[in-house]
């Protein structure tokens, strides 16, 4: 893994010096073609079971994390996890732990897994009392004055994600939510291609994405 | 496909039309007949303006056919995410490229000059969508799998929204960015630098 | 001869219809509310848009597939005199198209076919929706099929006479709608079907498009036809006067027919899935099917203007006075023409190829073709059902003076609704939106007109209520009185004796429409097979 | 209702409809006035496309 973060290194060097050649790299490698998505609707995930057994540590026995700053990944939509651990993989998303550990996941493994994970039920958390009005309103109205549609267009009014790759959002661990948005938000996180989700983050306030995080984390 | 019938039709149609000297002539009015005129006149003249104005003065709609793979236009060299906006070549050709994607356009926002020859070239890429700036003639279809490239060029400077006008899904009314049309001569062309791409990345 | 059987199918479809009608005036009133944006508490675009869907299928599809068949099965057996061939058949079509309707209905209602009456894949809607409307469709060709074989079998019986002029009108447009169904039918049999079902993983929006555009127009003229039907063969006769001229009624339907099309790229000209030529050569077209509108126009006028002049109208105009402004089906016709003409101007805007891109999507379009069709078509279906009605029902008009307000209140305002929604496209507002979030001063300027939209909304609501009202009153009405008027067509001027074939009869012009068919959309449609095309994958919404 | 002979009758009829083409020749002069108006002072002021 310090060899690719190397490697990331090198490759900034080198833009930087043929700034007038230079492309920058796409965000992400994954493309939607027919057979992609075929290709993922066709995998099995009896053995993505079997392979998901060595995630549980961080991810939770059925995809729902017990650590804060890790992600569960149970309801997930298959083609979002797979992008994911592609991306890990190929660097345009970099984690301490994912990226070596994409990096040893062939891209059956991958299907197959993310396969298994989107067929677990999206978990579920209690709601404290507080109410989440800022929350509410930017997920079912959005705020045209900024540009920032209502979450709900691509998420899915119960938060159950959409197609293509629209992450799904309900039962998401509150810290992990925040921390991804904040990520978006300062360009740390850039695997969105064309940059959909930074440009929105980017209009949103940090108290906002408290909140967001809080409502995600408690819709059922 | 048997050509046969089709041959004995057109001969009855023919004698039929030979039947009417015979059979009572059809009934119009003289006022009626020079009505038919006046019609055939007044849609002569649209037919008219229209078709020099296309055949002449190369006025049309954008009717590009070119087909792209939409799935993969961010692995594409030319709506690659550090190729889009405003690009002027080495003749001085100003051309725009813009991604349609639900719900807003990538870029959000480009400066063109005004009254300035102007070659967009809009994708999609997911369903359709349709782009209009109000008090223009930008505007057209952008189906998923083609390129929709029109030409055209700004009167006026000013700051313009650009909307989508197609129904492309329930976040389609929050679907726009803009286009900033400056006067020629305070128009600069946008210096393209790698970082630009390159800060999106890491 | 007894028609009771024929009444009861008639009635059966109008109720159809009118119902389907009723419930989509309502959807149309709080379209209007919400997109203004003025009452937050009703802006939903889920419930908007679902709205605007069903709002679009009710009124373009199942209002006409059951009118058109219901008008058209009682004009065969009155104008022919004979009864309706094979009955049976006419009511399993009834049966297909009315269960299509109920399919269709419960995803569109429940939102989950929110993709509008065009379909737009790749955006995938609940697979029902899709076998709704293919079953809706289904069924109307029946009536087809029973409408031309009820002219082959008068012809045979009475050899070299000329066939009624309303049973000749009524066969055109059901050979219009055998040939306009022919697009929509193969995009959702070859390509929507299979793809919702999931045999097919990918669909071509631009052969998608480009079929449906086979079909957008002439079904335009379908709607119409019963409208020009009324204008020539009963409003003369409502009038006290006569046909001007029974051949160049004959000549303009079949125009109709014919030039309605191969024309249908005028839908496509921002489109760029289809080169400029094929446009162009369509835009002419589009511009040739406008002149059986201006001589139908001067002809039924001209009918007008000998009865108002029979009825003692002196000088140029005086006539016009002079006319039985009281009686539905002549008001019904001068408010039609009235709409047709600002309706017609909006349409050879839109067909005047790339001044298209003025106003192509913007609110211009649906102001346009409210007025043609919520205009002109619906206000004469209107002026046919109170014609009909009584005699249908056996039972007289539950109110004449009902009637005339309903008819004035829907002109007034469906101008107070259309004159902004024409403004607001020139002003560039998109016309599929359910609210306005753009922040620009430019687009600040809708407020008003917004305004003006609703307040026509809210009359167009009451008088659609009052209409429906007065044929329920009507048809249940406890009364004593029996109403036992026949349907009377209008005389021509000059009686035909001697029709040559080609104005008697469609089998010619089948074959001109083959060609025109395949010259016009023949490379068009092949195109998609030649070049290399990347079909797009289903998306939600 | 005005009562008429029937030789008058038939002069109606048979008379040429010059009130309807009068009105309609000013109602598409004036078509054709908005057209030309539209096409030359919105459209192509808006910018020339091809």
């Amino acid at each position: 893994m310090g060899v690719l973060i190397m490697n990331k290194m090198i490759q900034a060097v080198l833009l930087g010096l043929f700034t007038s050649l230079a492309h920058a790299e796409p965000s992400s490698q994954v493309a939607w073609t027919p057979d992609k998505l075929r290709f993922i609707k066709q995998a099995d995930s009896n053995n993505g079971k079997q392979l998901a057994a060595q995630c549980a540590g961080c991810h939770g026995d059925n995809g729902v994390s017990s650590a804060p700053d890790f992600p569960s990944l149970a309801g997930q939509l298959a083609t979002y996890t797979y992008k994911q651990l592609q991306d890990y993989k190929n660097g345009q998303r970099i984690h301490a732990l994912m990226t070596s550990i994409a990096a040893g996941l062939s891209d059956q493994d991958m299907a197959d897994m993310a396969a298994w994970y989107s067929s677990l039920p999206l978990p579920k958390n209690k709601a404290d009392k507080k109410d989440l009005v800022i929350a509410e309103r930017l997920i079912s109205e959005g705020d045209g004055k900024r540009t920032l549609p209502p979450c709900y267009t691509c998420h899915g009014s119960d938060g159950e994600g959409e197609r293509m790759d629209i992450p799904a959002l309900a039962g998401q661990q509150a810290e992990y939510f925040a921390a991804t948005l904040m990520a978006y938000k300062k360009g740390e996180r850039h695997n969105d291609i064309y940059s959909r989700m930074r440009v929105i983050s980017q209009q949103l306030s940090d108290a906002e994405i408290q909140e967001l995080a809080q409502y995600y984390q408690q819709l059922q | 496909m048997n050509t046969d019938p089709l041959k004995k039709k057109w001969a009855n149609a023919i004698q039929s039309i030979a039947d009417l000297s015979k059979g009572d002539p059809i009934h119009v009015d003289p006022l009626e007949k020079r009505w038919a005129y006046v019609i055939l006149a007044i849609a002569g003249l649209f037919v008219a303006i229209i078709m020099i104005d296309a055949l002449v003065h190369n006025i049309n709609p954008p009717s590009h056919v070119e087909t792209i793979d939409s799935a993969r236009l961010h692995l594409s060299k030319e709506f690659a995410e550090d190729n889009l906006g405003v690009q002027v070549d080495d003749n001085g050709n100003v051309t725009v490229r813009i991604v349609a994607g639900r719900y807003g356009f990538y870029p959000k926002q480009v400066t063109v000059p005004s009254g300035t020859p102007l070659k967009f070239r809009w994708v999609s890429m997911d369903v359709l969508h349709g782009i209009h700036l109000p008090m223009t003639n930008m505007n057209t279809m952008i189906l998923p799998g083609y390129v929709a490239e029109l030409k055209t060029d700004f009167p006026k400077p000013g700051n313009y929204p650009l909307l989508c006008n197609e129904y492309c899904g329930m976040g389609h009314d929050h679907m726009w960015g803009s286009i900033t049309v400056v006067a020629k001569e305070h128009w600069s062309a946008p210096v393209k630098i790698a970082s630009k791409g390159d800060s999106n990345h890491e | 001869m007894n028609d009771a059987a024929e009444r009861k199918l008639a009635l059966s479809h109008m109720w159809i219809a009118f119902g389907a009608f009723l419930i989509a005036s309502f959807m149309g009133a709080y379209q209007v509310l919400e997109r203004s944006g003025f009452l937050p508490i009703i802006e939903s675009s889920r419930v908007y848009f679902a709205s605007v869907s069903s709002h679009g299928v009710l009124m373009a599809y199942v209002l006409t597939l059951f009118f058109v068949p219901g008008f058209g099965y009682y004009t065969a057996t009155t104008s022919l005199n004979q009864p309706v061939w094979n009955i049976k058949l006419a009511w399993a079509g009834f049966a297909v198209s009315l269960l299509g309707t109920v399919l269709a209905a419960i995803p569109l209602l429940t939102g989950s076919a929110s993709v509008l009456y065009t379909f737009y894949p790749p955006i995938k809607a609940h697979t029902l929706f899709y076998v709704g409307a293919t079953l809706l469709i289904a069924g109307s060709w029946v009536w087809c099929a029973i409408m031309i074989v009820m002219m082959g079998q008068w012809k045979q019986a009475n050899p070299g006479q000329p066939v009624p002029l309303a049973m000749f009108a009524t066969v055109s447009n059901a050979v219009l709608w055998l040939w306009t169904s022919v697009g929509v039918a193969a995009e959702v049999l070859f390509q929507i079907l299979p793809w919702a079902f999931g045999w097919m993983d990918t669909i071509d929006p631009g052969l998608a498009r480009t079929l449906f555009a086979w079909t957008l127009h002439p079904i335009v003229y379908f709607w119409l036809i019963p409208a020009y039907t009324a204008f020539y063969v009963l409003v003369p006769k409502q009038a006290g006067s006569y046909i001007l001229s029974d051949e160049i009624a004959r000549v303009s339907f079949i125009v109709l027919v014919v030039f309605s099309l191969p024309i249908g790229f005028h839908h496509l000209y921002m489109d760029p899935e289809q080169a400029k030529g094929w446009k162009l050569l369509h835009g002419v077209g589009t511009f040739i099917v406008a002149l059986p509108t201006l001589l139908t126009g001067f002809a039924v006028i001209a009918s007008l203007e000998i009865a108002g002049r029979l009825r003692g109208g002196k000088g140029l105009f005086g006539w016009i006075g002079a006319l039985p402004w009281r009686n539905s089906m002549v008001l019904a016709m001068i408010l039609g023409l009235l709409m047709l003409m600002l309706g017609g101007f909006g349409g050879i805007v839109n067909a005047s190829y790339a001044m298209n891109a003025m106003i192509h999507n913007t609110a211009w379009v649906p102001g346009h073709f409210h007025l043609i069709f919520a205009g002109t078509t619906v206000i004469m279906y209107f002026a046919i059902a109170y014609y009909l009605w009584p005699i249908l029902t056996g039972k007289p008009l539950f109110s004449n003076e009902m009637a005339l307000l309903q008819l004035w209140t829907w002109f007034i305002g469906m101008v107070v609704l259309t004159t902004p929604w024409h403004i607001l496209g020139l002003l560039g507002q998109p016309r599929r939106i359910s609210s306005v979030q753009y922040n620009d001063p430019l687009t600040l300027a809708w407020d008003t007109f917004e305004l003006a939209m609703i307040v026509g909304g809210l009359i167009m609501l009451g008088s659609a209520c009052l209409f429906v009202y007065n044929l329920a009153k009507t048809q249940f009405n406890p009364t004593t009185e029996i109403y036992t008027g026949k349907v009377e067509y209008a005389e021509p001027i000059h009686p035909v004796h001697h029709l040559p074939e080609f104005l008697n009869d469609f089998k010619i012009w089948h074959w001109v429409i083959a060609v025109s068919m395949l010259i016009s959309f023949g490379y068009p449609i092949l195109q998609f097979f030649l070049m290399d095309t990347f079909e797009s994958s289903g998306w939600g919404y | 209702m005005s009562q008429l002979s029937e030789e008058e009758r038939q002069k109606i009829i048979n008379s040429s409809p010059i009130g309807t083409w009068v009105l309609m020749l000013t109602v598409s002069l004036g078509m054709v006035a908005a057209w030309l108006f539209l096409y030359y002072g919105v459209f192509l002021p808006r910018g020339a496309i091809g």
